[in-house]
């Protein structure tokens, strides 16, 4: 399969680590440090890891979520509680252990472009945060947010301390521009830029419309359920032109053109 | 590997380094996708289910979480046959661990085909593993384990066509495991799996209804384990084979209770998707009992638990 | 108490404000010992099992936890039919909530002999339960319900002795649930509660010998509840009489899809170890549900999770 | 049954907490102290609560420890690793979320002699720590732990620190007075003094020489796995004279004759 967009894949590695810190990041979500006991290889932008509490078997499995800034000993993600495995990890105190296991997948490929814009639904900005800024240095980076609305000002607010040139856009229209992120990439859109995606499914699939306005490098990054991470259970499949592939291994990050958006 | 010593043992006729064996279908096949170092201690390594023909697995939602458990309908996706000898097998037998080749069938005829196609590989195969309890597809896989007439008849059958070893791989959801272990072991099975996936269900409440499109799903992991240990104590009691105990193994203590309840030897599978590194600590813990109670070989071990001494009437 | 407005149902013969039940063996007889307030949503209690002797309960090891589980091996500890009546049902029965007798016999004839006794405090009793499911004892208990013919022949015994409302309490270790939830409605039974725990063991790794004395022992908690699940789903396409669903229920949610899945109650068990305010925030969870979705009573909701609309093919 | 010492029980409550503190004991040993969402009920020296991480199914049930200090909204707890469950417990950061279930159990009797000796076996001082200092405004207290040897040196410090005149027995003579604490509680016995007992269980059944010595009134505290706390499961129970009783119910605390100690 010709999905693997890096040629040496590296399977994940399993670690320990202590939360270090759990700080509220507007809106209800949380962002979090984890410092690991032993040394975290390198990492890049899309990769992620599996997160789980150590020791105890319920939650079960590691829950997937994109880390950034990760290096040495130390990790950051950026995550909503939406559920029952989410919701206990935004309860946990600084000190608890956890156990990782990553970098998983495959993440976004050496960009090509000399532009860049990065495209984030809600919570997709964490492959971005440190990207954004690590790319900037060499190339035009243009980064977008799109949320729902006013609930997540806050959130927006944080974001923008972070990345301070970042596009907002909400569909209610009440912070940033008016429309999606989608219409909002579009509007910024130059000939040959590169476009990275993150986001619930449907934001994903109408970054199709990238493509029609000329988009040649189109890349998203794509959730699944997942049980082990590392290509083993088959849990986490996506239909692709190329037959059926694995978000854990060949994914998360696709060409958007391999997806079967209708499955 | 003096860390490894007395663990070697043959279950079924397959010789194996150690007794702890990566259960099917949670591995990937291809061997550079696997951790650094997540090997030691492995003794075999089963492979996903192989079916004759290329199977796409199910749709809609594949995988749920349960307090201690994992749901799954994956539904046997596999390239088939011919793809897992091409692609899979010279790969997987070249990392030295004996290959487990787990087979999947709808008819008698599948399984007689199939067992032709790995006829032509033998020497690259530890053994074949008749799954006849997944109960994740409509034809084939459970139905097979569930009958004693069916179950004796696909056992048979693969015996005649298959020289090598030949192992089964039960389903919970038998009526009596005991019955079905006796039934493989006459029907000349080398040793049988005790066991695979426990039938399960789950709702989705937001939209009510089933949450897996083929409404039940297999349980695995540590909800299942006293479950699992309950069956390797019934099979062990009824055949003279060895029985691999699978079921919710996460931790070295789980697998020592598998082999003092008669395994021997223990298969992991949800087990690996939290730590790979299970069947190192596994075997340490084994060889640490062992020495404590000089116990020299690992064979010695299956069953000793099964002496004990306070009586059974109740109260 | 507006709370409640529509979780009102008659369950086989038992009018019950909510259809949250207590299960049997988990919570105190002695309603002095109940702590205050946990009744708050509760639509019934069931008994610990009553023998028609005193039984001392099992000796040795009666308690282990597993992951998300429990392991019982009580063994019927009760003061036999006649302490039950004098001792514990007055003050049961007078905490307003119908009280279901849990019933456990070796013989048709303890079988009759309890009925007689509890015929004499009729007007107390909302239902009789038949245990024919506590794996945790040598004779009676889940030996009747493993097999059609005493399935059968005691159910139909109790029918002709009893003329109040009769359920029977079956075990997840029947070989096929439908066929024994279907043969209690055929000879007479009004409701069936599946199940009970689940048959399991546990090892004493150091001892190197069962932890408990009986060897098995019975699995209950979360663990156990997408199996339970599974078994309510098939026993309410089976019968027209209601289902109660028993097993590893824990929370609201849980107990939402049992009734989707096609109960028309729930009993709570291991879960009340836990939180006696489950059955509360049950109710309140039902509300809101029968709210959002404009159903007017819990009786509509039951089932409703099986008219599901995705294809049931497989790949 | 008249196992009963007070005469009116009360059912434990369900309380929501977090952890406040925990903190080294020495010899392995932890001291945590719960703060509870809403205020706790008056509590007795032998009482003791069930304790268990909250929102998560494994481990399962509350794991029973007795209570010190307990008042208002915090309560205190000393305990040793010795499983699956006290091991978590220990690697628990303040601001864990935890369940309470308490006050459960009957608690040792109001003392009817005018001097009392608490004999404590390791983590038997537990619900002895402040019934100490309370006592001894109006009694003549005295206090004997007993500890295998020098393992067990920074945790007799510990106990010392808190309990100043305590008697300090060991096994191997190395801390304190060599000797068991039966041993010590004889020597140390006036005829009229009231006795009471907490430790493992073969200490528990040789404290039993200090009714050949004569004393009266001896009560000890027994351990056993619990699943409900409040008389439902009949998990616990315990042959006594009188027949079958609830360690957490009609005990943990029993006369000593009322036990059979030979089950
Ligand atoms: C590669 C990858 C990277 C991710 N990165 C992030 C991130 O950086 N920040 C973040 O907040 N979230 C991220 N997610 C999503 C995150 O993993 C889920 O929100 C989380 O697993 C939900 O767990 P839960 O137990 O709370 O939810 P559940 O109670 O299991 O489910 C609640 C809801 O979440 C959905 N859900 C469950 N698991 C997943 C999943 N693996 N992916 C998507 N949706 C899911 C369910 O369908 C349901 O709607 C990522 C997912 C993937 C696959
Ligand atoms: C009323 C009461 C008060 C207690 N007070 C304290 C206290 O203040 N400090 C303290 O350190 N411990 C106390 N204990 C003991 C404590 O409850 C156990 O150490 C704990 O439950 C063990 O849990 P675990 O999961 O770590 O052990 P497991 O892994 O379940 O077992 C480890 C070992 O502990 C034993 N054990 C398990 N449960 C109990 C239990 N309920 N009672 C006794 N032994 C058990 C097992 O038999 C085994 O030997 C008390 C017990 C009771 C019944
Ligand atoms: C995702 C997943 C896929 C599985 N696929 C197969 C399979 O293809 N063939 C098979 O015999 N068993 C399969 N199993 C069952 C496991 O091999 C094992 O028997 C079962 O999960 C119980 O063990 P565990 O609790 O250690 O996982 C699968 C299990 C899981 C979780
Ligand atoms: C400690 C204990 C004692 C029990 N005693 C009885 C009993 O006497 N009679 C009976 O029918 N079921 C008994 N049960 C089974 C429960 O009523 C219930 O069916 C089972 O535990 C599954 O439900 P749960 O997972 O909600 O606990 C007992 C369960 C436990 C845990
Ligand atoms: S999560 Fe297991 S294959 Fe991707
Ligand atoms: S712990 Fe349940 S009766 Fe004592």
């Amino acid at each position: 399969m010709d999905l693997l967009h890096k040629s040496k894949h590296q399977p994940p590695l399993d670690l320990k680590g202590s939360l270090a810190f759990s700080e509220a990041a507007g809106s209800g979500c949380r962002y979090i440090r984890v410092e690991t006991d032993s040394a975290l290889p390198d990492t890049s932008p899309g990769q992620f890891f599996l997160l789980r509490v150590s020791g105890v078997s319920d939650p079960l499995l590691g829950r997937p979520f994109a880390s950034f800034s990760g290096s040495g000993n130390s990790v950051d993600f950026l995550f909503r509680p939406v559920g029952r495995g989410t919701e206990l990890l935004a309860s946990l105190p600084p000190g608890t252990r956890v156990d990782l296991r990553g970098p998983c997948g495959n993440g976004f490929p050496v960009p090509r472009s000399r532009r860049l814009i990065l495209v984030a639904g809600t919570l997709g900005i964490a492959p971005f945060l440190d990207a954004a800024a690590r790319f900037s240095r060499t190339l035009g980076v243009t980064t977008i947010l799109g949320v729902p609305g006013h609930g997540w000002r806050d959130f927006s607010g944080w974001c923008r301390d972070r990345i301070p040139d970042i596009h907002i856009a909400s569909d209610d229209g009440t912070i940033g521009n008016p429309g999606t992120a989608v219409e909002e990439a579009l509007s910024l859109f130059q000939h040959e830029d590169e476009v990275w995606a993150c986001g619930p499914n449907p934001m994903l699939k109408n970054m199709g419309a990238m493509h029609s306005a000329g988009c040649e490098r189109l890349f998203v990054s794509l959730e699944r359920r997942m049980a082990c991470g590392m290509g083993g259970c088959l849990g986490c499949s996506i239909e692709t032109r190329s037959g059926s592939a694995r978000a854990c291994v060949e994914g998360p990050v696709f060409e958007w053109k391999e997806v079967l958006w209708n499955e | 590997m003096s860390k490894l010593a007395g663990l070697h043992i043959n279950v079924g006729g397959v010789s194996m380094e150690t007794p702890v064996i990566i259960a099917s279908g949670v591995w990937p096949m291809n061997p550079s996708l696997w951790p650094k170092g997540s090997l030691e201690g492995v003794g075999a390594i089963c492979s996903k289910a192989i079916t004759l023909e290329p199977r796409a697995g199910n749709r809609g939602n594949r995988l749920r979480e349960t307090h201690s458990g994992l749901l799954n309908s994956i539904g046997l996706q596999n390239g088939g046959a011919v793809s897992f000898i091409e692609n899979d097998l010279p790969a997987l037998s070249s990392s030295g661990k004996p290959v487990v080749a787990n087979i999947a069938f709808e008819t008698l005829d599948e399984l007689r085909m199939i067992i032709e196609r790995l006829n032509s590989c033998r020497d690259m195969i530890g053994a074949i593993e008749m799954n006849v309890s997944c109960p994740n597809v409509s034809m084939g896989g459970m139905a097979w384990g569930m009958d004693k007439g069916s179950l004796e008849r696909s056992v048979t059958a693969a015996r005649s066509l298959w020289e090598g070893p030949l192992w089964v791989k039960l389903s919970p959801q038998a009526p009596s495991i005991a019955t079905a272990a006796r039934i493989c072991e006459t029907s000349g099975a080398q040793a049988v799996v005790v066991g695979n996936t426990w039938l399960g269900m789950a709702m989705d409440n937001d939209r009510e209804e089933p949450f897996f499109d083929r409404v039940f799903a297999g349980l695995s992991g540590p909800a299942i384990f006293p479950l699992s240990l309950r069956l390797v104590w019934e099979a062990a009691g009824s055949v003279n084979i060895p029985v691999v105990g699978c079921g919710g193994i996460c931790g070295p203590e789980e697998a020592l209770s598998m082999f003092l309840a008669g395994a021997s030897a223990v298969a992991l599978g949800t087990g690996l998707f939290l730590d790979s590194r299970i069947p190192s600590s596994t075997c340490e813990k084994l060889s640490e009992h062992m020495k404590r109670r000089s116990i020299p070989e690992i064979k010695d071990l299956a069953g000793r638990g099964r002496h004990f001494r306070r009586l059974q009437g109740g109260a």
